[in-house]
């Protein structure tokens, strides 16, 4: 819930599956950690996951949260169309809707003072020398604008939240952290 | 004997089992995504044989097939004895 | 491992079961709880322990029981529906008086219902949804940090009570991640298990049964056993009281909604509501007393709980009669907001604050 | 131009929630055709386990129930000795059939029910996230046997429950098929065929497919990969045969 | 059948299920009520209608879950290690809103226990042992006529809310012989059955379900289920006063334990004590109002039941802390006597004798 | 003079609550003196079962459990696993392990738990009453069965339980014996001695005793006659073989 | 329990398995219900009945009937030694004990003013041509002396409990009846 | 080869099947009833040749038999492999 006292914000990530929503989350909430925030992260699970869609909720507060479930989110970071209209109509006045332009034409129907930002996802991520790291483009574009951490913060808490066998992705990773936060700081 | 199948592709997950099992190579998966976000399988203008098998592997159920001939394929599987399970047939 | 890390509530209570010395987790699977099995069954054999995937629920509950007879620390997890598979299995834990921990992920029902999270489950719980006479501890944590220290903790009680400890979850605890540190803690001096089947080398036969047929014998053991558990009611209380020294209205919550409900007592004191909690930890053994002695002072308690209203019963009781006790409750896997419960506060208190 | 194949009206005009290249999807269709053919859409009651296709009801349009795990077997005895008039199938997975639901299929078997059991052995618990099943095959990778299946491990040896229910007096048919292709397909709804068939016929057992079924998702492989697993190993532990009847 | 005839409980309820028009009867043994299962054994084929015995309580309780989906009348039997195996499965009864009865020949426990008469499994029944939000309809027959007449009853309630019906007797009543006739009584009109599965003739799919994966499906499903429990609340409540108009202490008893407290009532009125009774007959719903309305006018309650106290609460729930509720129990087996139930009543009310 | 045959100390010195001809009193006989002959007295425990034998651990002076109807192998795989220096005996009977506890032996055999059973095949419930177990013989007279076993009423065959376990590769020993006689008797002795050697000597796999017993009660037969049954009945439809191992 | 109102007579009647125990008992009831009595009978069962003894609880009364089990008896059928132990203690003041003089010698230490006779219960069933029943000689003495029935209301409910199968032995059975009260009513 | 049985009378729950298997007829059904209410087997002073069959198939395991010479008797029943399990040999 919003609160007059310091930080309380509560950000929903979503999109397919594969396209790394879940990673995007999990790095968001350890670099939180790290830098002494409060924080929570809560995935969509089970048979919700199956068909093809997921999202996570992820909660970043100087203060106790309350519940990691977020039903009024104040930062959207939006991969695919569906998640948009699922998600979108549920922003608090006042948040942030950050959407992947390479596969959402437009976007419709914000709540009244919602700030948007469209990233080519795609494009940037192939300029950042790795195709597949969408996801890590649009959290660095979530970061650029909006978060309590910066895309260096993430960047550093890749090695924790990648696997051992995955650790060789973390230049692009950072790269594209860094392109995503870029972009969207110079496009608000 | 020509063929020719509709693919509902808005529904197509893009698995790729008819692309395999097509004897004529007719099938491909497309560059472009569904509204699911699936790369969906997308007819190409080989030549169709109407034989069915795509249709038959597909998951979805979502292949629709059309020949020049009418005729009727008979799979004879368990025609031991008489009765109404030993009709075994596929319908045309 | 003093380092915060972020961990999922299911392999948090995992990891700090086997801090807590778990010898063998027997388990099937069942969403919200599967990263519990899947984590074990890596974990558990290079720790050199014991890890079955048992064939079902049934199995599970009777493979702890075969491993608590022999004084091993056993666990098993699971929800609701595998929960309800396991009642004649705890009932039989609590005739042959073997330590147990038993996790329920509480997921929404009944039937097959939903996975979402839930509260559910709390009578049956609490109430013994087996057969006979027979209690359960039950640990209702409401962080993943509480999650991984109530195990040690259930585990110790198992073992000093001789009796089935429950740890109550639901869908968000145990999928969620928060930081945790799982610093082993200081731990209580716990009886030796003389009882225990061990081969009768240099001692007379042990039996573990649940069967007295001779006259009055069972009725003795009940007896017994109800001794023991007020002794339990006496001593393992845990809840916590939040602002409500001076509170007009207490809100009574455990687990993940006592979170929620503590959001709107902050909240509300905002606004200048006089508003409170009592956050039982122990739902079994239930803090009715510290309830009971918040009603002396008229005030009015709410229960807020994922469920069409269990808990409250426990309210009622211990408040018996003393103020009004009210119900927000959300079943089937609603999750009740801050704001709602706000405002079903705000509702409450208008009488109050317009005099 | 003429239709050759199309889209049975038993089979329901939506979607699956099913993954990429599941054989769900393709067993369902066989069934829906199979019963359409058979033409007993008006007195088929299908029971659908829990499972991946526990949601089976949104797909084949026939009278259905959702049960509680592993217990089909026993619902579908409650509704055939009522109704014995009726066709009754159970469609379980390996996890249902074979793990939790043992005693009931084993039972039903033996007091020799009059039902048709579709058993889907994709070798992995699908819907909790692919954990071993008991079918799982030695050396396969799954969420609880990281290792991959190991007897030496205390983790058992793939369960050929057909062989155990083909022992049994009370069955009437058990035949395991594969959805690995086109002519296995083909031969998965012959036997479907024949099993409702001797159900209709009223013989005096129980009838049996066991369909080996990719799960491409939890066996982490491409659904033209899993197709040929299926072949290359699943029926090394699981022979394609006509066991009984 | 309208001659008195001498038989026992277990016996006479299983022929009276067979007057009501039960279907189908599915059950494992176990004692105290073989007889059931060896009654229907024979009586239900020689009908036409339906015997299975079944593998276990789980399968018997499933068996009863697809016969009632189609529209029969199905029931099954155990006793309380029987009871606990089908909880989940009744809890998937009531998720699926199907009709059905479920009897507990209840005996001494927790765990293998014994087989003396018990009425441990009060909770269990009353607060669903099962997983999730639900109830069950549970009746107290104390008598061989009134278990008999509970059976018509019980099938009615079923087939008119489509939910379980419990009927909780114990190892005495199903024992014991007494008279009894079986006359088939006037019933209630009941609603059709157009949910069944019969096979789509002439119609669209019916599916028999309890899973609801969409957003607030299941919420909403629980609020309909509570919505038809407080109709029931409302309606279906059933009691017995004994002499209470002017009693200073009323006993409340269920069951044999009923006909027990009843006799020490008598005793304790020829010595001057102004005792009475409340025998609540459907356990749920319970009779709250009847003795909350009672507790208006100060007076002491003495729970008497078989078990170490389960009933109580609802007791103390209903009377809300305008009377003392005290408790005499006996679990395990033993079973409470007039003189033992009046040596009570006399304790408690010698200060209100001497005043 | 010297002493021949002598009570072993392994057997409480005290009456069991038995029928009179019963086969329990002789199995527990067997148990003791094999335990006390292969001098694992002070490593063993068992599992008593659901039924007559419930009160075993009165009789047999090991450490025992009393566990819930059917779930011995469950309990017994609890046991083995956390103290495989243990030597872990379950104690069966014919309802308790081939009708409620069906999927725990299945499965604990599937698992190949290192573990003995031994079952005792009585072919009624004799505990409840003498009711239909799954092993009840064709025609045979139960409680349930007042007309007689007969499949076509739905009751279903006798349940060769034994012959499926030992299709099971978990199982490393299945015999099928019977206390007809004093040869029988011997036989019995000697596999339920085998069965415990292999969980000695760690044999990777389940070990099962099946002893066809009289329930003389239950049967409506003389101890003598119900002793002729066996041979003359039961045998048919059990016969005495040892299936595996 | 003992009662000023009226009849309100609990009877055991015990012996071993094979006596004919449960047969006595249910014939008790059942002649009572036919006087038009209040009657219970509750018998032993399950594993108790395992090792060979048996016994059934049988009340008698005008009134309703609290409970049907029998913790007091005010009147004992004690057909073998083991049972004359597990119940003669319990006898109420002023109660009656029949005992199978047959196979027990003696009687010691029952509650104060009990009547107590012993009936050769063998002899005279052998006398009245019927060896197996002893149970009848043993409640036909009870019905003899004490009870609110007679042995002829007894005996003519027999045909109601029998099997069909068993009608044949009715007339020994009465006879049986008939001597048991004779010689107990001739030995007060 | 004379030999001499002692049965516990009192524990002994009369089934007979001692009686069955003495291959020299000396147990007989006693007509004496014991404690119980059971009639016990009884010894005759018929030849007992101390085979000790009436011990191995008591239920009661109340038989104790004696025998003039001292012997074991082997059961060779499953000596296939060397291991404690195989050391198959009744107690002397
Ligand atoms: C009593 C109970 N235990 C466990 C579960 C969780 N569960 C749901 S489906 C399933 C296994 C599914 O595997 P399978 O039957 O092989 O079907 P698949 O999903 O692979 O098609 C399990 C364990 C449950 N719903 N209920
Ligand atoms: C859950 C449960 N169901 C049923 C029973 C009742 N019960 C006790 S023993 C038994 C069957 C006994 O038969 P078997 O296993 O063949 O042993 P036997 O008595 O013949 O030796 C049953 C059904 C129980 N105690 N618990
Ligand atoms: S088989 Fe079906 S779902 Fe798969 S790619 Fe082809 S059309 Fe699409
Ligand atoms: S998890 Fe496997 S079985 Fe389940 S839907 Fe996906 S592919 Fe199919
Ligand atoms: S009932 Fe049968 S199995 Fe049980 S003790 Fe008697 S003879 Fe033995
Ligand atoms: S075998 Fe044993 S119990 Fe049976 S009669 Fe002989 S001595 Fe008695």
């Amino acid at each position: 819930m919003a609160s007059t006292n310091g930080l309380y914000e509560e950000i929903v990530i979503a999109g397919f599956g594969g396209q790394g929503i879940i990673l995007a989350g999990k790095l968001l909430a350890q670099a939180a950690m790290k830098a002494g925030l409060e924080v929570t992260y809560m995935p969509s699970y089970g048979a919700e996951v199956r068909g093809g869609t997921a999202n996570c909720m992820v909660i970043l507060s100087n203060r106790p949260i309350a519940c990691p479930i977020v039903s009024a989110p104040t930062a959207l970071v939006i991969c695919n169309k569906a998640s948009l209209s699922k998600f979108a109509p549920r922003l608090r006045p006042g948040g942030q809707l950050i959407f992947n332009s390479s596969l959402i034409e437009e976007v419709h129907s914000v709540p009244d003072g919602v700030q948007v930002i469209g990233v080519p996802a795609e494009e940037i991520a192939i300029q950042a020398g790795s195709p597949k790291s969408t996801n890590m483009v649009m959290l660095g574009a979530y970061l650029g604008v909006r978060g309590p951490l910066t895309a260096q913060q993430a960047a550093a808490a890749l090695a924790d939240v990648l696997a051992e066998r995955h650790h060789k992705t973390i230049p692009a990773n950072s790269e594209a952290l860094r392109r995503g936060a870029e972009f969207a700081a110079s496009h608000v | 004997m020509a063929g020719k199948i509709v693919i509902d592709t808005e529904r197509c997950k893009g698995c790729g089992l008819c692309v395999v099992v097509c004897p004529k190579k007719s099938i491909v998966i497309s560059k472009e995504s569904n509204k699911n976000g699936y790369f969906p399988a997308q007819k190409t203008d080989g030549d169709c044989i109407g034989c069915a098998q795509c249709a038959i592997i597909c998951p979805e159920g979502i292949i629709q097939v059309c020949r020049d001939q009418m005729e009727r394929i008979r799979i004879v599987a368990a025609p031991e004895k008489h009765s109404a399970s030993h009709l075994i047939e596929e319908k045309a | 491992m003093s380092e915060r890390i972020l961990m999922c509530g299911n392999e948090a209570l995992a990891e700090a079961a086997i801090v807590a010395g778990c010898d063998a987790y027997f388990g099937y699977p069942i969403t919200p709880q599967n990263e519990i099995t899947a984590y074990m069954s890596e974990r558990m054999p290079q720790e050199g322990r014991v890890f079955v995937q048992s064939e079902s629920e049934l199995a599970a509950i009777n493979m702890v029981f075969g491993a608590a007879a022999t004084g091993k620390r056993a666990m098993t997890s699971s929800s609701s529906p595998g929960i309800s598979l396991m009642q004649e299995g705890i009932s039989y834990l609590a005739g042959a008086e073997l330590p147990a921990v038993v996790v329920n992920v509480m997921r929404g029902g009944p039937g097959l219902g939903n996975i979402a999270p839930s509260q559910g489950d709390y009578f049956q719980a609490t109430r013994g949804g087996g057969h006979g006479d027979y209690c359960t501890i039950v640990l209702g944590p409401a962080s993943v940090q509480e999650l991984a220290d109530c195990m040690p903790l259930a585990f110790d009680l198992a073992d000093q009570y001789r009796m089935t400890v429950m740890v109550l979850a639901d869908g968000i605890l145990g999928q969620m991640m928060e930081p945790v540190t799982l610093d082993p803690k200081p731990r209580r001096e716990l009886p030796p298990k003389p009882w225990a089947l061990t081969g009768m080398k240099d001692r007379k036969q042990n039996i573990v049964r649940s069967l007295y047929l001779a006259d009055g014998a069972l009725e003795e053991l009940n007896n017994r056993f109800m001794a023991k558990y007020r002794q339990i009611q006496d001593n393992e209380v845990l809840c916590e009281q939040y602002r409500i020294e001076d509170a007009e209205i207490i809100i009574v919550a455990y687990g993940i909604v006592a979170r929620i409900a503590r959001a709107a007592v902050d909240q509300a004191r905002e606004e200048g509501i006089r508003a409170g909690m009592i956050r039982p930890i122990t739902l079994w053994p239930f803090p009715s007393e510290q309830i009971g002695s918040a009603a002396d002072t008229f005030r009015m308690f709410l229960a807020v709980e994922m469920s069409c209203g269990q808990m409250v019963e426990d309210v009622r009781l211990a408040v018996a009669g003393k103020c009004p006790v009210l119900l927000h409750g959300r079943p089937g896997g609603g999750v009740p907001t801050a704001e709602e419960v706000l405002e079903k506060i705000r509702q409450l208190t208008i009488p109050a604050g317009a005099a | 131009m003429n239709t050759v194949f199309q889209r049975t009206s038993v089979l329901k005009n939506c979607s699956t929630h099913y993954c990429p290249g599941c054989g769900h999807g393709i067993a369902h269709r066989l069934l829906a055709e199979v019963v359409d053919e058979l033409n007993i859409q008006d007195r088929t009651i299908g029971i659908a386990p829990v499972g991946c296709a526990v949601l089976a009801y949104n797909y084949l349009d026939v009278d259905m129930i959702e049960v509680a795990h592993g217990r089909a077997p026993a619902v579908a005895t409650g509704m055939k000795r009522t109704n014995p008039d009726k066709i009754i199938f159970s469609y379980q997975g390996d996890g249902d059939l074979a793990a939790i639901g043992t005693a009931e299929i084993i039972h039903a078997a033996h007091r020799a029910e009059r039902i048709t059991v579709i058993f889907i052995n994709n070798a992995v618990f699908g819907m909790t996230g692919g954990q071993m099943a008991p079918t799982t095959m030695l050396g396969q990778i799954t969420a609880t046997t990281q290792q991959g299946r190991n007897p030496s491990n205390g983790q058992g040896y793939p369960l050929q429950v057909s062989e155990i229910l083909a022992l049994l007096p009370g069955t009437v048919y058990v035949e395991r098929c594969a959805l690995s292709g086109v002519p296995g397909i083909k031969r998965t709804k012959a036997a479907m065929k024949h099993a409702f068939g001797l159900q209709m016929d009223d013989a005096p057992g129980l009838s049996l497919v066991e369909i080996l079924s990719p799960c491409p998702t939890y066996w982490r492989m491409s659904p033209a990969k899993a197709m040929k697993w299926i072949e290359e190993e699943m029926c090394k532990a699981f022979p394609i045969a006509r066991l009984k009847g």
